[in-house]
């Protein structure tokens, strides 16, 4: 019985992990095509989400700006809009942002030092947080785009007949899954083997080279950041049909962090594997060594977890190798 | 052979470079570069040779440098302010100084790069790839090693590849030698004379190897601390006797032993 | 041209080393100090030492600490806040524990074990670089908040887990507790700020510092060259964190006075000590206080502006504010990405220059 | 080229004096790529001992094997006759090695004379505790070394630059920076990773000078990779020639120079 | 004048929670000042001030304001009320923190300026035990009790009552901390699942709260065996669960909900002028709700003050005094139009803290509003008191302080 409590914490973990990793891969597409640690991945998947909502709800962008400036009371247009064409403007919003990221940020650090990048990421997420809540209200969003969500009875009925224990399985986490592995696919399939995919990577290693060679910055970044949008965009459905659209999805980039360590930042396969990886730790050690310890143990858990692991590979699993010459 | 006054493909017009908003590297630097011709840019360390070229291809934004006055034209159009991507599109490629090589990408993801503004299909850049590859068969050897674990020269060889590889009407080379052995240098050069000739492709190429540069390019610029001191054509500047002590490092008798030249003296300058 | 170096020689190598080789600068920095020490006590308020002053300085305190490491010794830290509550909860302990010891020393020893918790965290830097280490160090800041919130014996069992200083004295003036006036908490500040200041000064200019910068901008050449990395860069870990435990421990015991590990020293904290050395300026003390003042002076201000003056609902004046500083950041990178201190450099190379442009 | 007496001066110092260092069997591979093979030679009190051969030979892998950047999976290292065990780089250069690199390896972030000054680090002993204080010990051993680095910097000329940072200057200039730095720990041998690449034959005479003054004044041995042959043939006093990995040939610049196995695989022609 | 600072949180993690509150605070105050001109003739006026739930601003905050004649602070926010104690005691101003902050602080002789009636966490715990006690018949031997909390000082206040309590009554106590914000709760429940104790406590705050309900509900844990504290028994907490949030329960010491005659008043003079605290979204809401009912309790104690000063302008000591004579009985809440909206409140110079009285709420997810399940109840004064008497003496004794009466 024990093991069966066990094995459905690990399960469970898995898909905890899958849902970091959705969050994750933002981050390694931006890393891998800029070297740009980009702190605003959790404020991306948090603004994505809150444009999704108020799209569909059809409420009045900046309302609040609107009512405080000139004493009117205008909230909602009346009208909603269905969750495939939110879906839709919400990329397309997101294509925007990429745009004007380009265009007001990185074009004019072209160059710079990577912790100079991470520092105007971090300028763009505070923008970004403060507008996100300018534009929808800084309420508890409710967000449903039909995914299911849920225990799945089936899983529970077939374990249960199978091994005389029913899983508990949530059906949001099946979807996460499948959502998580066909964007991997798909991300590894660009970024190895097609003419952009290749020139993403080489921005990577030399802005000024890829200048040189004729790749526009401008178009690579845009295009990075707007996949990382979509990806943020995916990343805050599935969080925001979990927990609500509000402040703290913004704060699951922290338990993205671990997987990116241990995965590699320029590993698009490691952000799922070392988010396997880091759910399953930490909901095994926080199930049986929690309890002895006090609890409460997940955040650290991860990060020691992941530091491990690289103190064996310094660029974390699937991460290129750092290369040390003279 | 094509001289300075005919035809200039690229022109520099009186440009002044400034670093940071303060520090003044060119103070009004002017070239003709004239369509298929090979022209040297030569003059010691510090001279303003990379700077030069960085203002023609546009790099110098993301240094923090600007250029404040002049102009440089490409076919009789000013090309300040555009995207070095798009310059590149033109047909202008430059080979940066200190190789640039992207370190995680293989040798042959490198040249694929190079190949990255080209859109006529995927059999013409493999034909250019053995072209490149025929050219530098160790790059061959090497093409699935990380251009980051490559020798020197061995990234060097990969970055002119690499310039090969976008099929360019225009090279600006950054000390193609530097770092090569002898038997390579004049190599690279044969390469260069080679594409010249049989391609029609313009350089422009800033070096420190005087000896090689002048033995293959039509015409030559010296530069000094940011100014054009002294241009005209290669024979003409290989027999001037400034260059020859200076550049060349002959004396009177011929070459003379580096182990000799111990005693201090203070060069001349064209300028004060 | 009255801001110049012409005609100011140096005639030994002792007075080209000094902090401020132009001599006009040299007289700015005496009548600032003097200012701030004898003339600032007598018209603080409490409104002015709380909000704005005595956390400046902390925060100035604690960025010192993080651009040795970061800006010198070029090792990213995000483990900041948690250095930062070894620091108060050593101060607080050592405070409950010996009453009798001068609070002085008290905050000096908790740098000191700051220092070698810092160490230890330091280690895997060995082995691991660049934003993989600062990733790294959040593990430090999530397991030593945990820590102090699990343990009882740090909080002294209290219910809640909160600390709370008791009041100390120093030559009879209470410099922790309720009754600490405004000037006694400022001074305590100032006093630390400027000494640690002037000891990071010398560090950094000496041997030390040439080995931590060495190491930061190329770890391989600086080791082959003969710079041992195991204690250059665990020596940047426990000087760093000898500072940041001391903005710790004043934070908690002079500054707050109540404190508990997941709110006050959270992994907010510990960006915000970043930015504030990114802004300033990495590898300069200068600018470690520059970020420090831009950080905390600039919502406040912006704060007064929208909420007092403009009379703006304050939930929207709180995005704003967030908005703007958000993007006033990106702004000053964008014109200068080394931060407010070469801004104030490259000013002062102009006016050297000046009245020519170059 | 003129035969120089200083050539035939220079055999005799090679053959003559103790040797310092001894490399024996050395071979060291990188996954599949043997970069040395089963290399041995070794290095006597005094002289100047070139390393040549083309692109990717193994130079300056050899370089870092000496000074314990990497690790050779066979072979041993003897240092003033005795078997030098397994030691990290900062310990060989605490046995009196200093080098420069091929692609510059100065602290960009730091001034001219802080560079240099890092070059002391192995002279300056004061505790951490009095450099917080300054005042006192941490200040004279400052100065007292402060001292030492201006004289190398009046040595190199390079006075003017002293407060620059580092990342500004033009290549050569950083060269000469490099060389200060490593003279600056006052080294038993000093290993030069082609210090004139990227110089004009000018530079390349003042940096013959200096080579040559400091191999003649403070007895320093010297390892030196180069690829202009003029230079090599002219100061060295013997010469190791490797080619992929292998060493090729072995003695004074004359017989290299001599060596049909030399010409064919690095020469390419007898040279002049 | 009289200043009653509002010290809010509109944004961060627990943006969502403190709006609400503020809300109810502020539009109160407006409807006296509309209505009644105020209290005694003086109008209130509630400068706000955002903490963003942050110990350094709330300090920033106070500083701000106190300099304008500020009477009393309530800031919601534990931390920010552990900062303010030594604070508010030097600078003599009052400190209410109705349902959080300090629970010791009930003991007036040593916290002179805090009050923190009507009920404090000691008592939330002591009741919702005496509820559980209720639900099984009044035995809870060999019973299990896991408490899920907020892994902070909020959060841990209950434990140690909880642990005496459960020695009384014999159950057993799993504690659960999770950290915050608590989006992933996953191996706290499964735990809970492996342990299947008979009831779960909560004390969780802003998004901690909603996922453990939905966790709750993902393990079939029965909901009515769930009971959060007052602070996790929020609108914002249940919505986003939907269906699966029906049956959860809570502690509440206010009415929910506009059934009460005050809202005549509040539409007439406040909403429908539009000087509702952002436009009134949030009108009768639980946090609503509770944000006005700390400031009815205020505005009594000033006039309380007011006739004890014999002048309408009276300053913070005089309201302090006014606190510790105030008295609000049910006939005085429907006078002011809130029939049975709070427990009776009796004050003293020693008791700060009221009676301690609680009631539980229950979560309809398909009519969506709390309902209220039971009567108001009294903890167990018993165990409290003397733990109140030993935090209270420990502190006396760090800070020096006599106590007063
Ligand atoms: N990014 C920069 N910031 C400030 N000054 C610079 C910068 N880049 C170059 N310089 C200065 O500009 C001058 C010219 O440099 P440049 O690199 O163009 O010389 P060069 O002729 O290419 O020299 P070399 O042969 O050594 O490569 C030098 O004095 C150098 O110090
Ligand atoms: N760290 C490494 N990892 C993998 N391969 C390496 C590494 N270092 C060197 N090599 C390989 O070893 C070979 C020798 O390199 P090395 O740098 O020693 O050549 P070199 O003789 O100095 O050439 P050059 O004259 O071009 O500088 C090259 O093929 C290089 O790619
Ligand atoms: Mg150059
Ligand atoms: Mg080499």
């Amino acid at each position: 019985m024990e093991f069966l409590y066990a094995s459905e914490v690990l399960v469970n973990g898995l898909m905890a992990g899958v849902m970091y990793s959705l969050v994750a891969l933002g981050f390694v597409l931006i890393y891998k095509a800029s070297g740009v640690f980009n702190y605003a991945q959790g404020v991306m998947a948090l603004f994505a989400a809150m444009t999704l909502v108020g799209i569909m709800e059809g409420r009045v962008p900046f309302a609040h700006l609107i009512n405080a400036a000139f004493g009117v009371h205008v909230d909602r247009f009346g009208w909603t809009v269905p969750a495939i064409f939110g879906i839709a403007l919400t990329a397309l919003i997101m294509v925007g942002l990429a745009i004007a990221v380009e265009k007001l940020v990185l074009k004019h650090l072209v160059g710079q030092e990577p912790i100079i990048l991470f520092m105007a990421t971090i300028g763009l997420a505070w923008f970004l947080e403060g507008l996100g809540d300018v534009m929808w209200g800084a309420d508890v969003k409710v967000l449903d785009v039909g995914l299911p969500q849920g225990i799945s009875d089936s899983i529970e009925t077939a374990t249960n007949n199978w091994l005389g224990y029913g899983f508990f399985i949530d059906r949001l986490d099946i979807w996460a899954t499948v959502i998580a592995a066909a964007l991997v696919a798909a991300l590894v399939g660009f970024s190895q083997y097609t003419k952009q995919g290749r020139a993403m990577r080489a921005v990577a290693d030399d802005h000024q080279a890829a200048l040189s060679v004729g790749i526009s910055l401008r178009f690579i970044w845009i295009m990075v950041w707007s996949i990382a949008g979509f990806v943020a965009l995916v990343a805050g459905i599935m969080w925001g049909t979990k927990s609500g659209v509000q402040f703290s999805l913004s704060l699951i980039a922290l338990k993205a962090l671990p997987v990116l360590m241990l995965g590699g930042f320029t590993s698009i396969p490691g952000a799922i594997v070392g988010g396997l990886i880091i759910g399953m730790g930490e909901k095994l050690f926080e199930y049986f060594i929690g309890p002895m310890v006090g609890g409460a143990t997940e955040n650290w858990f991860a990060y020691v977890l992941a530091l491990l692991f690289l103190v064996f590979r310094p660029q974390g699993l699937f991460g290129e190798r750092i290369i040390e010459r003279v | 052979m094509p001289d300075a006054t005919q035809d200039p493909l690229l022109e520099v017009n009186n440009i002044e470079v400034i670093y940071n908003h303060v520090i003044l590297v060119l103070k009004g630097v002017s070239l003709s570069v004239p369509k298929g011709g090979i022209t040297a840019l030569l003059g010691g360390n510090g001279a303003g040779k990379t700077t030069t070229l960085k203002a023609i291809s546009n790099l110098l934004q993301s240094e923090r440098g600007e250029v404040t006055k002049g102009q440089i034209t490409y076919r009789g159009a000013p090309v300040q302010g555009m995207d070095p991507a798009a310059l590149v599109k033109q047909g202008v490629i430059q080979v940066m100084e200190g190789r640039h090589c992207f370190e995680h990408l293989t040798v042959e993801e490198n040249l694929l790069t190079g190949a990255y503004t080209r859109s006529d299909g995927r059999a013409a850049i493999a034909r250019d790839l053995e072209m490149v590859y025929s050219y530098f068969p160790r790059l061959k050897e090497r093409r699935k090693s990380q251009a980051g674990y490559t020798s020197g020269g061995e990234q060097q060889m990969c970055a002119m590849g690499r310039a090969l590889m976008s099929r360019p009407e225009t090279i600006l080379l950054d000390e193609p030698s530097m770092g090569l052995a002898p038997q390579l240098v004049e190599q690279i050069f044969e390469i260069v004379k080679a594409v010249n000739e049989g391609e029609g492709v313009t350089f422009l190429l800033a070096e420190q190897n005087t000896n090689v540069a002048l033995r293959y390019a039509h015409h030559g610029y010296i530069l000094e601390s940011g100014r054009v001191v002294m241009d005209g054509p290669a024979e003409a500047l290989r027999e001037n006797p400034d260059v020859k002590e200076f550049y060349l490092g002959m004396s009177e008798q011929g070459r003379k032993s580096f182990r000799d030249v111990r005693s201090y003296r203070r060069r001349k300058r064209w300028l004060a | 041209m009255i801001y110049r170096e012409a005609g100011d020689f140096k005639t030994s190598y002792r007075d080209d080393g000094q902090t401020f080789p132009i001599r006009l600068d040299r007289w700015g920095y005496y009548a600032l100090l003097g200012v701030a020490f004898l003339v600032v006590p007598f018209v603080i308020d409490s409104y002015w030492a709380n909000a704005v002053l005595v956390p400046f300085l902390i925060y100035a305190i604690a960025a010192i600490g993080l651009n040795i490491l970061t800006g010198y010794a070029g090792q990213v830290s995000l483990g900041t806040g948690g250095f930062m509550a070894v620091g108060a909860y050593s101060v607080y302990k050592l405070m409950t524990a010996f009453p009798g010891v001068p609070i002085f020393v008290h905050i000096l020893l908790a740098g000191a074990i700051t220092a070698v918790v810092g160490m230890l965290f330091g280690l895997p830097s060995l082995r691991i670089k660049g934003f993989y280490l600062a990733v790294a160090t959040l593990a430090a800041q999530f397991f030593l908040v945990w820590l102090f919130n699990k343990v009882p014996w740090f909080y002294n069992y209290s219910a809640s887990g909160q600390i709370n200083a008791p009041e100390r004295t120093v030559f009879g003036w209470a410099v922790t507790g309720p009754a600490t006036s405004a000037p006694a908490k400022y001074l305590t500040c100032l006093v630390f700020a400027v000494v640690l200041a002037w000891i990071a000064r010398n560090l950094t200019r000496g041997m030390v510092g040439r080995k931590w910068m060495a190491i930061r901008d190329m770890d391989i050449a600086a080791e082959i060259i003969g710079v041992n990395p195991l204690t250059a860069k665990l020596s940047a870990f426990a000087v760093s964190s000898f500072f940041v435990g001391i903005a710790g421990a004043l934070l908690f015991s002079v500054y707050l006075g109540a404190a508990e590990a997941s709110e006050a020293f959270g992994i907010n904290k510990s960006f915000l000590v970043l930015f504030m050395i990114i802004i300033g300026g990495l590898g300069s003390i200068f600018g470690s206080f520059a970020g420090a003042a831009f950080l905390v002076l600039l919502p406040v201000l912006l704060k007064n502006l929208l909420v007092v003056r403009l009379g703006w609902p304050t939930d929207l004046a709180a995005h704003l504010e967030l908005m703007i500083v958000g993007g006033l950041i990106i702004f000053f990178l964008i014109v200068e990405p080394h931060g407010l201190a070469r801004l104030w450099r490259l000013t002062k190379e102009k006016l050297r220059l000046w009245p020519f442009p170059h | 080229m003129i035969a120089t007496p200083a050539a035939e001066f220079s055999t005799d110092k090679g053959a003559t004096r103790p040797v310092l260092m001894d490399l024996k069997n050395i071979t060291l591979r990188f996954g599949g790529v043997v970069a040395i093979k089963d290399i041995s030679f070794d290095i006597r009190e005094g002289e100047i001992r070139a390393i040549i051969g083309p692109n990717g030979a193994g130079k300056s892998s050899m370089l870092n094997v000496i000074s314990g950047f990497y690790v050779p999976q066979q072979g041993e290292i003897w240092f003033e006759g005795q078997k030098r065990p397994p030691m990290k780089p900062y310990q060989v250069a605490r046995l009196g090695l200093a080098r420069t690199f091929q692609n510059i390896a100065l602290f960009d972030g730091m001034s001219v004379l802080d560079n240099i000054m890092t070059g002391r680090l192995n002279k300056m002993k004061s505790s951490l505790f009095s450099q917080a204080l300054w005042w006192g010990p941490a200040e004279r051993e400052e100065v007292e070394n402060r001292a030492q680095v201006e004289k190398i910097i009046d040595f190199l000329e390079i006075q003017n630059i002293r407060k620059t940072p580092v990342g500004r200057l033009p290549y050569g200039l950083k060269k000469r920076v490099e060389l200060a730095r490593a003279l600056a720990a006052e080294p038993r041998i000093l290993l030069l990773d082609e210090p004139m690449a990227g110089m004009n034959v000018e530079e390349k005479e003042d940096m013959c000078r200096f080579i040559l003054d400091v191999n003649d004044e403070f007895g320093t041995t010297i390892v030196l990779i180069e690829h202009d042959m003029g230079v090599v043939m002219d100061l060295s006093d013997r010469v190791v020639v490797m080619d992929y990995g292998r060493k090729i040939g072995d003695g004074t610049p004359d017989e290299v120079r001599a060596n049909p196995e030399v010409i064919s695989a690095y020469l390419g022609v007898a040279h002049e | 004048d009289l200043v009653v600072p509002n010290l809010s949180y509109r944004t961060g993690p627990y943006g969502a929670n403190g709006t609400q509150y503020a809300d109810g605070f502020n539009d109160y105050f407006t409807l006296l000042n509309e209505r009644d001109g105020g209290i005694g003739g003086e109008k209130i006026q509630t400068p706000e001030c955002e903490t963003a739930y942050n110990t350094e601003k709330g300090v920033e905050c106070y500083e701000a304001t106190k300099g304008s004649g500020a009477l009393v602070y309530n800031p919601l926010s534990t931390g920010i009320t552990y900062q303010l104690i030594p604070k508010v005691s030097a600078d003599k101003i009052v400190l209410y923190t109705p349902g959080y902050g300090r629970t010791s602080a009930k003991n007036g002789s040593v916290f002179e300026w805090v009050f923190n009636a009507p009920a404090n966490y000691w008592d939330g715990a002591s009741v919702a035990v005496k509820y559980l006690l209720d639900q099984s018949g009044g035995d809870l031997k060999g019973k299990k009790v896991a408490l899920v909390y907020h892994n902070s000082a909020y959060g841990k206040e209950p434990i140690r009552t909880l642990q005496d309590l459960s020695k009384k009554h014999g159950f057993t106590l799993t504690e659960l901390p999770i950290d915050p914000p608590g989006q992933e709760q996953k191996s706290q429940w499964l735990q809970i699942r492996r342990d299947k104790p008979d009831y779960v406590l909560m004390w969780g705050w802003g998004v901690m709260n909603q996922t453990a309900i939905q966790e709750a509900a993902n393990i079939r844990f029965p909901m009515e065996n769930f009971i959060g504290v007052w602070w996790s028994g929020s609108e914002v907490d249940v919505l986003p669960v939907g269906a699966a949030a029906h049956g959860y329960k809570s502690l509440t010491f206010n009415g929910v909900g506009t059934d009460y005659p005050v809202y005549a008043d509040m539409k007439k003079f406040v909403i429908e002028p539009g000087k509702a605290s952002q436009g009134g979204q949030f009108v009768g809401s639980a946090l609503y709700s509770r944000g006005m009912y700390a400031a009815v309790v205020i505005a009594e104690a000033i006039k309380k003050a007011q006739e004890l000063a014999g002048t309408p302008a009276i300053n913070a000591t005089q309201l302090r005094d006014g606190f510790e004579a105030l008295g609000i009985t049910p006939a005085r809440l429907t006078e002011i139009g809130l029939p049975d909206f709070g427990p009776e409140i009796k004050m003293s110079c020693d008791n700060h803290g009221g009676s301690g009285m609680a009631r539980i709420q229950q979560w309809d997810a398909n009519a969506k509003k709390w309902s209220l399940i039971t009567e108001f109840t009294e903890p167990d004064q018993e165990v409290l008191n003397p733990l109140i008497a030993a935090d209270s003496e420990a502190f006396a004794k760090e800070f020096n302080i006599t106590p007063r009466c």
